[in-house]
């Protein structure tokens, strides 16, 4: 049994609604209530960082045991810092600079050069023949390939393929030994493009054309965008078109990418509610909190605020959002 | 000297770095293992420097009296009190035990009984579990009993013994855990809880409603590109919450298929390109040509 | 005025508070569609199926509280899928902003069983409260981004000098006198918000060690992750909120994810919507000045 | 059952090469034949072999009259003084048992097999357990080792027990490789492309230098780079400040620095308009840098004096609390012309949209393409990722920043041409055509 919340807490959570409430209000305008949360926040994240980092990088070294190899960094951090002592030494702050920015040269070099050159380049030349994956001689690996199957499933595959081979996709996804909810998932992979009759076949050697158009598709995305981005050649003619359908085909992925990142950030408003209506906490804690009456509280105290303050001011601009 | 020195020493790391990744041997390993911690270590520094420096821009404007400098005081306040508190106090006011456990003389009528008691002694809100038990007040059975005390907030201290009991033995756990101080003591911890984590999280999810606004009123169809961009966004857009798989299964499928051969594919023309931008840059960097990191000569 | 000149007019303020309306009400009013999971999601979900008890698993906690809302479903429910499997399990953080935020979290989903026998909605396995120092340990936060990567893969243990967040000596905890860099780990799991986070452990380690890793990053991330995902350098991708959401139905404890998954109809049609009148209005406007 | 040994030794290149013959100890018929494959190193092609980092051992083996049961592989160190340059036959059980014998443990008690579990990294004895196989294993058992330490192994015929890593039988001989010692190299050959390409990267860079430094090279129109300086002018007839934000990753950034470099032009033209100019950075040492850039801007323009240190800030590094203080800034100092160039995160939504409703001419610029949707939405001119470098050179015509531009244009003709001839490789191999089936781009790029 966990006791209850103390008081120190319930006060605690709601300023955590007040100050979510004050950052919102930046919605209608710039007003003291955003500006007074921006500058706490600002101040209590610089507080924060500034012990964290001793606490956690700097003190724990000195808490461990050393090596002559700590002196480097020694200097170099001493070094940072005679320019708070003299102006004229604050050229000394250049070495731990370029130091730092020496490392992270090298290692970007060596690091980029493997993952994003040498294995995007294996990626891009894969073969552009796709056989459609055999249900009744692929590896249990490969059979997981497709569409809906989970590796119990290729398992099971397997078995049945060994006591009666398949005759057809249906035959194969239709198995005694496959359980309601495993057949549901794959007949909802159905499909002729991209679903299982694309993938699996119940032959070898059956060509997956769909698959053998996405991987042109692909080959031409990357030849045309390299294009776009090749600034030695006035893109015009040929050289032109192709580069501008470069330029579409990365106008689409970009809006996969505006799709995605709208998703993030609903994502993160629906959590600020969530977190008001106490769904990350236990529900005797939210029951203590009562974060929607937190909210409005708050919500009438802002709005009342900014009403007054606005009337203060009034004659002055209106607040810069409503422009 | 002041400009070529750095500049010579960056050198000498930047390509050990390069040079590292193709040598296998175990001692340049064991090299790199150190001299890569040094990053990180000048990097913490920097950020100690930025506090100071805050306070270094802060401070004028609020002598000054400058425009909004009531919020400045609130900043540096608010930073002052985030550091005060992340010090470890308790090294100067002295830890106090979180508690004690001992034995009193046993009662023969509990020994009857084959049993044992241990009474508690400690604040509500204190979580003490006797075994399983969490009451003030135990009958348990003999032998060893594990004792846990501790409070519910992040930041206090436990105290753990192990008691071993015979039959008709009464013990009293008195137990009272201190809070702690310092970077994960209980106010930081506190004000990181309450007001760091929601102001942070409040401030991202202002973006949900600057991009219902931006797809509102500057998201436009001007020309093919844009027009792309919006299809392929919407359709994303529905596919990536559940009601794109009850309107139509094809919907998720569209969306994958877009992102595995249209996007994958432009953007790895892009991640291409700009590694190659990354690592001449780089090679530059160390070879000394690219200097501007370190202010004009 | 023109109704289309009025429609591009008007106060943004009105959009927002429609956004608002469009995230509160369907909390309370719940949607309810089902929620199935996608190849990225399952792919992730299968690498850490493969895994047996006793793995040695690293958890990289990249996150600060902002980006709770898209990981912390996902985390939560690999949690529940890894502690049911019994592996044993390493916590790091290249972010200042976690270490409280991986305190409470560790506090709340390690120490704790998630998922005891007899939870109501629940059929998998229960898991069980993992011991401190003894299922898991916590290395804490160190600066320093792709350096610590790089000193992680070369020498783990010189990284954090030998010792766990809270001072325990490796050498006193058995399973981990094996961990002597990142390839060392049967699994990464990376609960990635942004830099650093899973792109610089693939760019920086990945290639280098030849690791195993699955992430979860929030959606903003994703779009720049599948190259690695298509490339096999990560063996799975969990999509912000829709991905945990789905990942928590494939582990069998839906929860907050899929609450908020829910949500994001409403949201994501709001934000059609207003893409489709502005542009509506933006074309008859033009028309009309033709 | 007796049996023989042939360890093949691999003089620090991999089994596809060259092949020192084997050594035959001693030649019974009817005998098992021990095939063990020991790898110190990987070649020039081919993915087979071990990191020769002298902390790493290869080990592999067949059978040739193949055998069922399983292989436990042991390890341990040789004994200083101690001579076996030879490789023989051990039993390591006192009779058909399960039980290792005291003689073969050397020190500790004996360990019945059947009971003690022998997981990998166990301990028995002077010996450690490195791992078990289902029978023979051609693929390579990859052991971690101490550097410049001798090693030998036994490799044992073994019967699983029930109980995971137990053992019922130990049926035949074990085979006692003889001293084995991980090898130490000073380049690692699987990594030639990556140095190729490096390689070509610098070569492609210094050539362009040097050209760039004799004649005009050139650099196609980017759109949004003229922007800038109308933008500039436009600030000066309302008379309000240029804004400049540097992005929100740290100096080391090449986004940060690309940016670093076009706020010296920025700072320039500014100078000229005799505009103030007003940059916001996330980090302070970027602000440190920032300063100087500008200082030499207005230099360059001949207008130090105009100069004012206090206009380059350090607003927080704390990323959102970073946008909170540009945004009062936009909001508050209203500047007619934002420019964004560098490293941005989810914040650029925030500064570009509350830009677009100030109403200033918004220039971006980032090669971090999750936020481009965005600027390409709410802003004026964008530079897409790349052309983010491409512009600094654009700009500054700067002989150094041309030859960027150039060696990744050379580069991306390679990649085209690498991409392309081992897709038709791939395609062709694939549909068993003799030469290019046994070729993989795996070889070269591991």
């Amino acid at each position: 049994m966990t006791p209850a919340l103390g008081p120190v807490d319930l006060l605690g959570a709601w300023i955590a609604i007040f100050l979510t409430m004050a950052i919102l209000s930046f919605l209608y305008g710039d007003n003291p209530f955003y500006k007074l949360a921006e500058h706490l926040f600002i101040g209590v994240s610089i507080g924060y960082i500034v012990v964290v980092q001793i606490k956690n990088n700097l003190w724990v070294k000195l808490e461990r045991p050393l090596s002559p190899w700590d002196l480097v960094p020694a200097i170099l951090i001493a070094m940072m810092f005679v320019k708070l002592a003299s102006r004229k030494l604050a050229w000394l702050g250049r070495f731990p600079l370029a130091v730092v920015v020496a490392l992270y040269a090298g290692q970007s070099v060596t690091g980029l050069v493997g993952s994003d050159l040498g294995d995007q380049i294996k990626t891009a030349s894969r073969s552009l023949i796709v056989d459609k994956i055999d249900l009744n001689s692929a590896p249990p690996g490969e059979l997981s390939q497709v569409p809906g199957v989970s590796p119990a499933i290729a398992a099971k595959l397997v078995i049945e393929r060994t006591a009666r081979p398949f005759t057809s996709l249906d035959d194969a996804l239709s198995r005694p030994s496959l359980t309601a909810s495993e057949r549901a998932d794959l007949a909802d992979e159905r499909g002729l493009l991209v679903g299982t009759e694309a993938r699996a076949a119940t032959e070898s050697n059956r060509v997956d054309w769909f698959g053998v158009a996405s991987g042109v598709l692909l080959l031409v995305a990357l030849l045309t965008g390299l294009l776009y981005f090749y600034f030695s050649i006035a893109h015009t003619g040929v050289l032109g078109r192709a580069s501008r359908v470069g330029v579409w085909i990365l106008m689409v992925g970009f809006g996969a990418s505006f799709g995605y990142t709208v998703q993030g950030r609903i994502a993160l408003a629906i959590a600020r509610a969530q977190d008001i209506r106490g769904t990350f906490v236990s529900p005797a804690d939210a029951a203590q909190i009562h974060g929607e009456v937190a909210a409005i509280v708050s919500s009438v105290i802002i709005v009342a605020g900014i009403w007054i303050w606005e009337r203060r001011r009034a004659g002055v601009a209106a607040p810069g959002e409503a422009s | 000297m002041k400009n070529t020195a750095p500049v010579l020493l960056g050198m000498v790391v930047g390509c050990y770095m390069v040079v590292e990744y193709f040598i296998p041997h175990y001692a340049v390993r064991d090299v790199s293992a150190h001299v890569l911690q040094w990053g990180g270590l000048v990097a913490a520094a920097a950020y100690v420097m930025g506090g100071i420096n805050l306070v270094q821009v802060t401070w004028p404007k609020i002598r000054r009296r400058e425009q909004d400098w009531g919020y400045k005081v609130v900043l540096l306040a608010s930073a002052a009190i985030m550091m005060l508190v992340g010090l470890p106090w308790r090294a100067l006011i002295g830890v106090r035990a979180p508690g004690y456990a001992w034995k009193l003389a046993p009662s023969p009528e509990l020994a009857r009984r084959h049993e044992a008691r241990v009474l508690v002694e400690a604040p509500d809100d204190v979580i003490v579990a006797i075994g399983t038990a969490t009451a003030r007040d135990n009958v348990v059975a003999p032998g060893e009993v594990a004792i846990k005390a501790s409070r519910r907030p992040i930041g206090y201290d436990a105290f753990e013994t192990k008691l071993v009991l015979a039959p008709g033995d009464v013990a009293i756990v008195a137990a009272d855990p201190q809070m702690q101080w310092g970077a994960s003591g209980r106010v930081r911890t506190w004000i990181y809880d309450y007001v760091f984590a929601p102001c942070n999280a409040t401030m991202f999810a202002l973006l949900a409603f600057f991009v219902a606004s931006a797809a509102f009123r500057a998201f436009r169809a001007r020309n093919i590109e844009a027009a792309l961009l919006l299809g392929s966004a919407i359709i994303v857009l529905l596919a990536q919450a559940p009601i794109g798989r009850w309107l139509t299964t094809s919907l998720p499928h569209l969306s994958d298929w877009i992102l595995d051969i249209l996007s994958n594919g432009s953007r790895r023309a892009i991640i291409m390109g700009a590694a190659v931008g990354a690592i001449a840059t780089g090679l530059r960097v160390i070879l000394g040509i690219e200097r501007s990191h370190l202010g004009g000569d | 005025m023109h109704w289309s000149d009025r429609l591009q007019r008007f106060d943004r303020r009105w959009i927002f508070l429609i956004m608002a309306l469009a995230i509160v009400i369907p909390l309370y009013v719940p949607i309810g569609l089902p929620i199935k999971a996608r190849p990225m999601t399952k792919a992730a979900f299968n690498a850490v199926e493969e895994l047996h008890a006793g793995d040695v698993v690293l958890v990289s906690m990249d996150l600060d509280p902002a980006s709770t809302a898209e990981l912390e479903p996902y985390y939560r429910a690999v949690m529940l899928q890894l502690k049911r499997k019994g592996v044993k399990l390493v916590f790091a953080t290249l972010w200042y902003q976690a270490p409280p935020l991986v305190a409470r979290w560790l506090r709340e989903t390690v120490d704790v069983a998630i998922a005891p026998p007899g939870t109501p909605g629940y059929e998998g396995l229960p898991d069980r409260a993992y011991v401190r120092n003894q299922d898991y340990v916590y290395l804490g936060f160190r600066e320093g981004k792709q350096n610590i990567i790089l000193g992680m893969g070369a020498n783990l243990p010189g990284v954090f000098g030998g010792k766990t967040d809270d001072g325990t000596p490796f050498a006193d905890i058995p399973w981990l006198r094996n961990i002597h860099g990142l390839g060392d780990f049967k699994l990464m799991v990376l609960v990635s918000a942004g830099a650093p986070g899973a792109k610089e452990y693939v760019q920086f380690a990945q290639n280098r060690y030849d690791l195993r890793m699955v992430a979860v990053t929030t959606a903003v991330s994703v779009t720049d992750l599948a190259p690695y995902y298509q490339a096999g350098q990560l063996l799975g991708i969990v999509a912000g909120l829709a991905g945990s959401a789905e990942y928590e139905v494939m582990v069998g404890k839906p929860s907050i994810g899929v609450q908020g998954a829910d949500v994001l109809n409403a949201g994501h049609g709001v934000v059609i919507i207003a893409i489709v009148l502005g542009n509506l209005a933006y074309f008859a406007s033009r028309r009309r000045k033709k | 059952m007796k049996a023989f040994v042939i360890v093949m030794l691999l003089a620090g290149v991999a089994a596809a090469q060259e092949r020192i013959q084997p050594e035959i100890i001693e030649n019974k018929p009817d005998q098992t034949q021990w095939r063990i494959e020991v790898f110190y190193d990987q070649g020039w092609i081919g993915a087979k072999g071990v990191e020769p980092d002298g902390r790493h051992i290869g080990l592999g083996w067949t059978r040739d009259r193949v055998v069922d049961g399983s292989v436990l592989v042991l390890r341990r160190k040789l004994v200083p003084g101690e001579v076996t340059d030879k490789g023989h036959p051990l039993r390591i059980v006192d009779q058909n048992g399960s039980r290792l014998s005291e003689k073969f443990l050397g020190r500790g008690p004996t360990i019945d097999a059947a009971t003690t579990p022998l997981a990998p990294g166990t301990v028995v004895g002077d010996w450690t357990v490195v791992a078990s196989s289902d029978g023979d294993h051609p693929e390579l058992i990859t052991d971690e080792v101490e550097p410049n330490t001798s090693y030998i192994y036994v490799l044992a015929p073994a019967l699983r027990g029930t109980p995971p890593d137990t053992y019922v039988a130990f049926p035949g001989d074990a085979i006692q490789t003889w001293p084995l010692r991980a090898h130490t190299a000073w380049f690692n050959r699987r990594r030639w492309m990556h140095l190729a390409l490096i390689g070509l990267i610098a070569a492609a860079l210094g050539g362009y230098t040097w050209l760039a430094k004799r004649k005009t090279l050139f650099v196609r129109r980017l759109a949004g780079v003229d922007a800038i300086e109308n933008a500039v002018g436009r600030s000066t007839e309302m008379g309000r400040p240029v804004l400049y934000v540097t992005g929100v990753e740290e100096t080391q950034d090449i986004q940060t620095i690309a940016s670093l470099l076009i706020l010296g032009h920025v700072a320039k033209i500014t100078a000229e308009y005799d505009t103030d100019l007003r940059v916001a950075n996330a980090y302070p040492l970027t602000m440190v840098i920032a300063e100087e850039v500008v200082r030499q801007g207005y230099a360059n323009a001949g207008r130090a004096d105009a100069h004012r240190p206090e206009n380059i800030m350090f607003i927080t590094s704390e990323q959102f609390a970073f946008a909170a203080g540009v945004n009062g800034m936009i909001l508050r100092e209203r500047p007619a012309t934002n420019i964004f160039f560098g490293r941005f995160y989810g914040e650029s939504l925030m500064l570009a949209e509350t830009g677009f409703l100030a109403g200033a001419i918004q220039i971006a610029g980032t090669a971090e393409l999750t936020q481009l949707p965005f600027f390409v939405s709410a802003c004026d001119f964008t530079l897409l990722g790349e052309e983010l470098f491409a512009c600094s050179a654009y700009l500054t015509r700067e002989p150094n920043q041309l030859a960027l531009l150039k060696a990744g244009d050379v580069l991306k003709v390679v990649i085209a041409l690498l991409v392309v001839g081992f897709t038709v490789c791939a395609t062709l191999a694939s549909q068993g055509w003799y030469p290019f089936t046994r070729f993989s781009i795996e070889d070269v790029m591991p």
